[in-house]
């Protein structure tokens, strides 16, 4: 089982999930320089959360036309495991491998803070060992989290269950408040049609060891790497 | 373009003094050219020569045991055992971000964290220390807005969490905000790389950010003279940040620092091209020549002038191996960054630039850095200070209603939760956050190891305006026991002292107090100043701030999973104080919040009582004792135990019962005593503490317990305070934000 | 040769910074604005092309990159 | 009526995200860009004012609040 996590020049979280599972799952994990175009030895790809291209212009506007990411569309059109991280989610949307896009925070400034999420749906290769309903306490920090889809997007992310998280208090209701960002529908994580590329804004990789006081986010990566190892 | 002449009308347009100006003539034998002048002006201004300050900074304490690297290099240097070094400093920004607040405090964010990762150091957290003036100032709101964005956005974008800081507002400040940004960095310790110039014939080499017209005469004049009408004029020289650019940077020069051809390193801050290449070969007791045609421009026909003292940002200056030019060009265009040779190392001592071949500088490296001329300003006590000492707190009513009391003083902008500022910081990545933003320290772990670090900033500016002397020793021993409280061991510190115009002889004896007195405490304590930073000026109209020293401290906790915090944790578990509550009121945040009265002497320090409580409070969290320990700082012990009770994710209530005394109820409950220490300890512990604390010879007592859904105190037999906790809790975490936005509700 | 490309959201996505400069502008006491939206602007120099080239050229840039055509439009003009 | 105002960095002043954005369209192959500044741009509705009362009153939000004239310069016009 081998993951990659791609850099892209200004990605910064790129060493935090390398981190996780290296030392925390001991898994074998490469890092990816944007400039790569094959991707055929890995099962799954991470995108990792930072500030790609400073995310000037957009976030993840600039990093969506690296290299590496027509072999990324290549990979996910595979039924490969993909993974964007905030940032890495962002880019997946201007890829198009993800639908909708982000608009800033209805606060309008980064918010850095805890936030919980529910899990909506566990029929994706993230989530299998969730429990639909289930609330994760993960920290976002994002100035861009604001999700959005027009109406026509939206009607079919919820036909075909494509919404996996969505922002709710710490009991699993939906709420305004709980929703930080202003995201439509308190959509915090989202997957494609076939359900093997998956976007969130909050950070697994943040809390994924006790000491820093949560592990939470190992729901995420336990699932994934049960996933693998039962597809082998 | 016509050459102004050079005459000592030109030199005091610049900004040197006469005699400054009969110096150079003399050094050189000759009139200096229009671009030497401008090096000179530059180099010898008070921001890069520390002219006024040199010789008194002698006084702090820069030795110990873990000591690597102490003051005079980009940042100090302290070792934390398994082969790492942690290094760091501290450094204002206060002038451009008064101008343009968003941009201003984004690159001094920049310029701390190149100040670190220049000496071989990933940055691993950052700080900041901010003051603004009072709210009902028409430009606070938009300062406040601006610098808590800037500060967030660069070093969000780099990706090095902001993992704590400070905040206060007092109207000193209106015309003159200060911004302190505090970077530490990791590096393996046998491979810090230092500002130096060596090996004649080694390459020179020019990277990052090309060089454009921004910052001439920026920060290194704009830091080293009033603010008056002409302020206006001086504008065009903020720079704008690029923190894209400035992470390209730092990931490029960590790869570099990996291989054998790097010989020394500075980034070009203040006086950018001037002070890099003046700096290495002064320190490296070696000369530079360089060819100006060579350097990387944003603009065309770029002056020599211009291109020696603009300030762009996000470029540093390196030296390396020769023969090595092609393998450091490839590594920084893996980054999409250029590296250009501009020019080599020789061994006559001069700084030679060269334009297009013909010589339009050329001096001697040291007068213009390490031996760059300094002044013993005359001293005098402040007459203020007389007039302030006369302190009758007899005077002072004593307020009926101290639930009331306790409400303003936690809905007051300089005590009321700063979540709204540190929300906007990414705290969290890299990775390394055992203890968030919002207790008195933050401890982030050191992968690889088992240890953690502790991270303080501190200031109190009101005692350091009341007795300069006393109120520094309180900044330093605060935050040793911010430190002590999260269990770390204080290692050194890195210091800021921001001050107004040197010139004047209060303002140099307030600065000299200071640093006595800092000093002082940090001898007893045994903590080295390894870094620090010093900005003067900090004055509009004649009228200075209040001294402001603040305090980066830095501490290390050899068992990462032996923290704490402020928080309550449980219910009936014990509440320690340790240290002693004394009749105590001058300078205190509840004399200026109720009584509007900033007077009295503040409160006193025994050093060594310091010492113990601190000690016992880390043996108590060593051992497994401590649920949480929080001092008591701004508020007293009212507002300390309120906060021990407002846990981000739950409220606790506490009830607490004292012993009658002497003590005034509004010194006991606000007063701001020195050396205490309010700790949580489960029940089943205590006789366990009771023997640890007996033997320590430290005052304590076990003053109540957790629990409840209020927060009560009772003083000999009388309920002082009785008020819901969760009211208390939604009044100060709410009070700065609606202090920043009610206009706009309304 | 000059192209200027405007970008700002489309109907129906609501724009939260125009909405905050609106309110700035009022809080201050200015009379007579009714709505604010927020764009970006980009200003690029050209080499001199014949205009219809410059012209694609433009609108596949702004296409492609300068704008997100799932919550963006953009407006051009060459100079 | 509509005014539209553009906020651009001064000349001289870096713009980091001009910049950027110039390298992605150059290394995505397209030739002939040798320059992008970025900026902002502002879509007003305004009451119907006489034509100068709207242009001293955008004057002055523009200087007093959509750019900061240390570092950005403005222009503006009146539909
Ligand atoms: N400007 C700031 N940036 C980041 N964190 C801040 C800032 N101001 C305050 N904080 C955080 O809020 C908490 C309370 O700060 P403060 O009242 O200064 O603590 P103390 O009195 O213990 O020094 C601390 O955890 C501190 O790190
Ligand atoms: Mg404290």
């Amino acid at each position: 089982m081998k993951f990659g996590v791609v850099v892209f020049p200004g990605s910064n979280c790129d060493h935090d999930t390398y981190y996780v599972l290296k030392e925390v799952y001991k898994l074998d994990v490469d890092y990816i320089w944007h400039k790569q175009t094959t991707l055929s030895s890995y099962d799954c790809i991470i995108l990792p959360g930072g500030f790609s291209y400073g995310d000037y212009l957009r976030s993840g506007a600039i990093a969506r036309f690296s290299p590496v990411m027509q072999a990324v569309i290549n990979f996910a059109h595979q039924g490969r495991l993909v993974l964007g991280i905030c940032n890495g989610f962002q880019v997946l949307m201007e890829a198009g491998l993800l639908p909708g896009a982000m608009l800033r925070n209805k606060t309008l400034k980064f918010i850095c803070q805890d936030v919980h999420i529910r899990v909506e749906d566990k029929q994706t290769p993230f989530t299998t060992l969730c429990r639909e309903g289930e609330v994760l306490r993960l920290p976002i920090a994002h100035k861009d989290g604001n999700y959005f889809a027009d109406a026509k997007m939206m009607k079919e992310l919820k036909k075909n269950h494509q919404i996996i998280f969505r922002y709710c208090t710490p009991e699993g209701t939906l709420t305004e408040e709980a929703n930080l960002n202003g995201s439509l529908d308190y959509v915090a994580g989202i997957c494609n049609r076939e359900r093997n590329v998956l976007g969130l804004m909050p950070h697994p990789e943040r809390y994924a060891e006790s000491i820093l006081g949560n592990e939470d986010g190992k729901r995420i990566f336990d699932s994934i790497i049960t996933y693998l190892s039962k597809e082998k | 373009m016509k050459v102004p002449e050079v005459n000592l009308k030109t030199a005091l347009e610049q900004g040197l003094t006469e005699d400054e100006y009969q110096r150079i003539l003399e050094l050189l034998g000759r009139v200096p050219t229009f671009t030497e002048l401008g090096i000179f002006a530059l180099m010898w201004s008070e921001h890069c020569s520390y002219k006024s300050s040199r010789a008194l900074l002698k006084q702090f304490p820069t030795t110990g045991e873990r000591v690597i690297q102490g003051p005079g290099e980009n940042a100090g240097v302290v070792d934390i055992g398994d082969g790492l070094a942690v290094v760091f400093k501290i450094e204002s920004h206060n002038h451009p971000s008064f101008i343009e607040p968003y941009q201003g405090a984004a690159t001094g964010v920049g310029g701390i964290l190149r100040d670190v990762f220049t000496m071989g150091a990933r940055p691993i957290a950052s700080l900041d220390s901010l003051r603004f003036g009072s709210f009902d100032h028409p430009k606070t709101r938009w300062l406040v807005e601006g610098v808590v964005a800037g500060i967030g956005d660069y070093g969000n974008c780099v990706g090095v969490p902001t993992v704590g800081g400070e905040i206060y507002f007092h109207p000193s400040y209106n015309g003159n905000i200060l911004v302190n940004a505090f970077t530490l960095g990791i590096a393996p310790k046998n491979r810090i790389f230092l500002g130096r110039a060596k090996g004649v014939g080694n390459p020179v080499i020019y990277v990052g950010s090309k060089t454009g017209r921004d910052g001439i005469h920026g920060a290194g004049l704009l830091a080293s003279a009033e603010f008056d009408e002409t302020s206006e004029e001086k504008r065009p020289t903020v720079q704008v940040g690029d923190p894209f650019m400035e992470k390209l940077l730092l990931e490029a020069c960590l790869e570099l620092m990996q291989t054998g051809y790097l010989v020394g390193i500075q980034d070009m801050g203040a006086a950018g091209l001037s002070s890099s290449s003046f700096e290495m070969a002064g320190r490296g007791g070696a000369g530079i020549v360089m060819e100006l045609s060579r350097v990387p421009c944003r603009e065309p026909g770029m002056t020599p002038y211009e291109l020696m003292l603009s300030e762009s940002q996000e470029r540093m200056l390196l030296i390396a191996n020769k023969g090595a030019e092609e393998k450091v060009r490839r590594i920084f265009e893996k980054w999409d960054l250029e590296a250009v040779v501009i020019g080599e190392v020789t061994d006559d001592g001069m700084v030679t630039v060269l334009n297009d071949g013909n010589v339009a500088a050329k001096l001697p490296a040291k007068p213009l850095s390490i031996s760059a001329p300094f002044y013993h300003r005359p001293m005098r006590k402040p007459g203020y200070l007389k007039d302030i000492a006369q302190f009758e707190p007899a005077s002072v009513p004593i307020p009926s209603d101290m639930n009331q009391v306790l409400k303003s003083l936690l809905s007051s902008p300089n005590i009321a939760s700063k979540e709204w500022v540190y929300r906007q910081y990414d705290y969290t990545v890299r990775d390394n956050t055992v203890l968030i933003p919002g207790s008195d320290a933050a401890v982030i772990r050191i992968k690889g190891t088992t240890k953690a670090l502790g991270l303080t900033v501190d200031g109190n500016s009101r005692y350091c305006y009341l007795h300069p002397l006393r109120g520094a020793m309180l900044v330093a021993a605060e935050a040793a026991r911010n430190l002590s409280c999260c269990g770390a061991t204080p290692l050194a510190l890195t210091d800021c002292l921001n001050f107004g115009n040197p010139e004047k002889p209060e303002i140099m004896w307030q600065f000299d107090q200071c640093i006595k007195g800092m000093s002082q405490a940090c001898r007893v304590l045994g903590i080295p100043v390894v870094s620090g930073n010093v900005s003067f000026y900090n004055e509009t109209f004649g009228s200075p701030i209040f001294p402001t020293p603040t305090v980066g401290m830095v501490g290390l906790i050899d068992d990462c999973r032996k923290h704490c915090d402020q928080w309550f944790k449980e219910e009936k578990d014990i509440i320690l104080l340790l240290g002693d509550t004394r009749d105590e009121l001058g300078g205190s945040e509840y004399l200026s919040v109720v009584h509007k009265l900033e007077r009295g002497d503040p409160p006193a320090l025994d050093l060594s009582l310091e010492k113990g409580v601190q000690e016992t409070c880390r043996e108590m969290i060593g051992r497994g004792m401590a649920r949480s320990a929080h001092d008591c700082s701004e508020g007293g012990l009212a507002v300390a135990l309120a906060e021990c009770c407002f846990h981000p994710r739950r409220s606790f209530g506490a009830s607490v019962e004292l012993k009658s005394s002497s003590i005034r109820e509004d010194a006991l409950l606000f007063g701001e005593s020195q050396s205490r220490i309010l700790v949580s300890v489960p029940r089943q512990r205590m006789k366990q503490t009771e023997r640890l604390l007996d033997k320590s010879s430290i005052p304590w007592a076990a003053i109540g317990s957790v629990g409840g859904e209020a927060l009560r105190v009772v003083y000999g037999g009388e309920v002082l305070l009785d008020y819901p906790i969760r009211e208390l809790h939604h009044l100060w975490s709410k009070a700065l934000e609606r202090l920043l936005f009610s206009k706009e509700d309304e | 040769m000059k192209a200027k490309v405007f970008v700002t959201f489309k109907e129906g996505v609501l724009d939260p910074q125009g909405k905050t400069i609106k309110n700035a502008i009022v809080s201050l006491g200015y009379e007579g604005v009714e709505d604010v939206r927020q764009g970006k602007y980009f200003e690029m120099t050209l080499d001199t092309l014949p205009k219809e080239k410059a012209e694609n050229l433009i609108k596949e840039i702004a296409e492609k990159i300068l704008a997100n055509p799932i919550i963006e439009q953009f407006q051009y003009h060459i100079e």
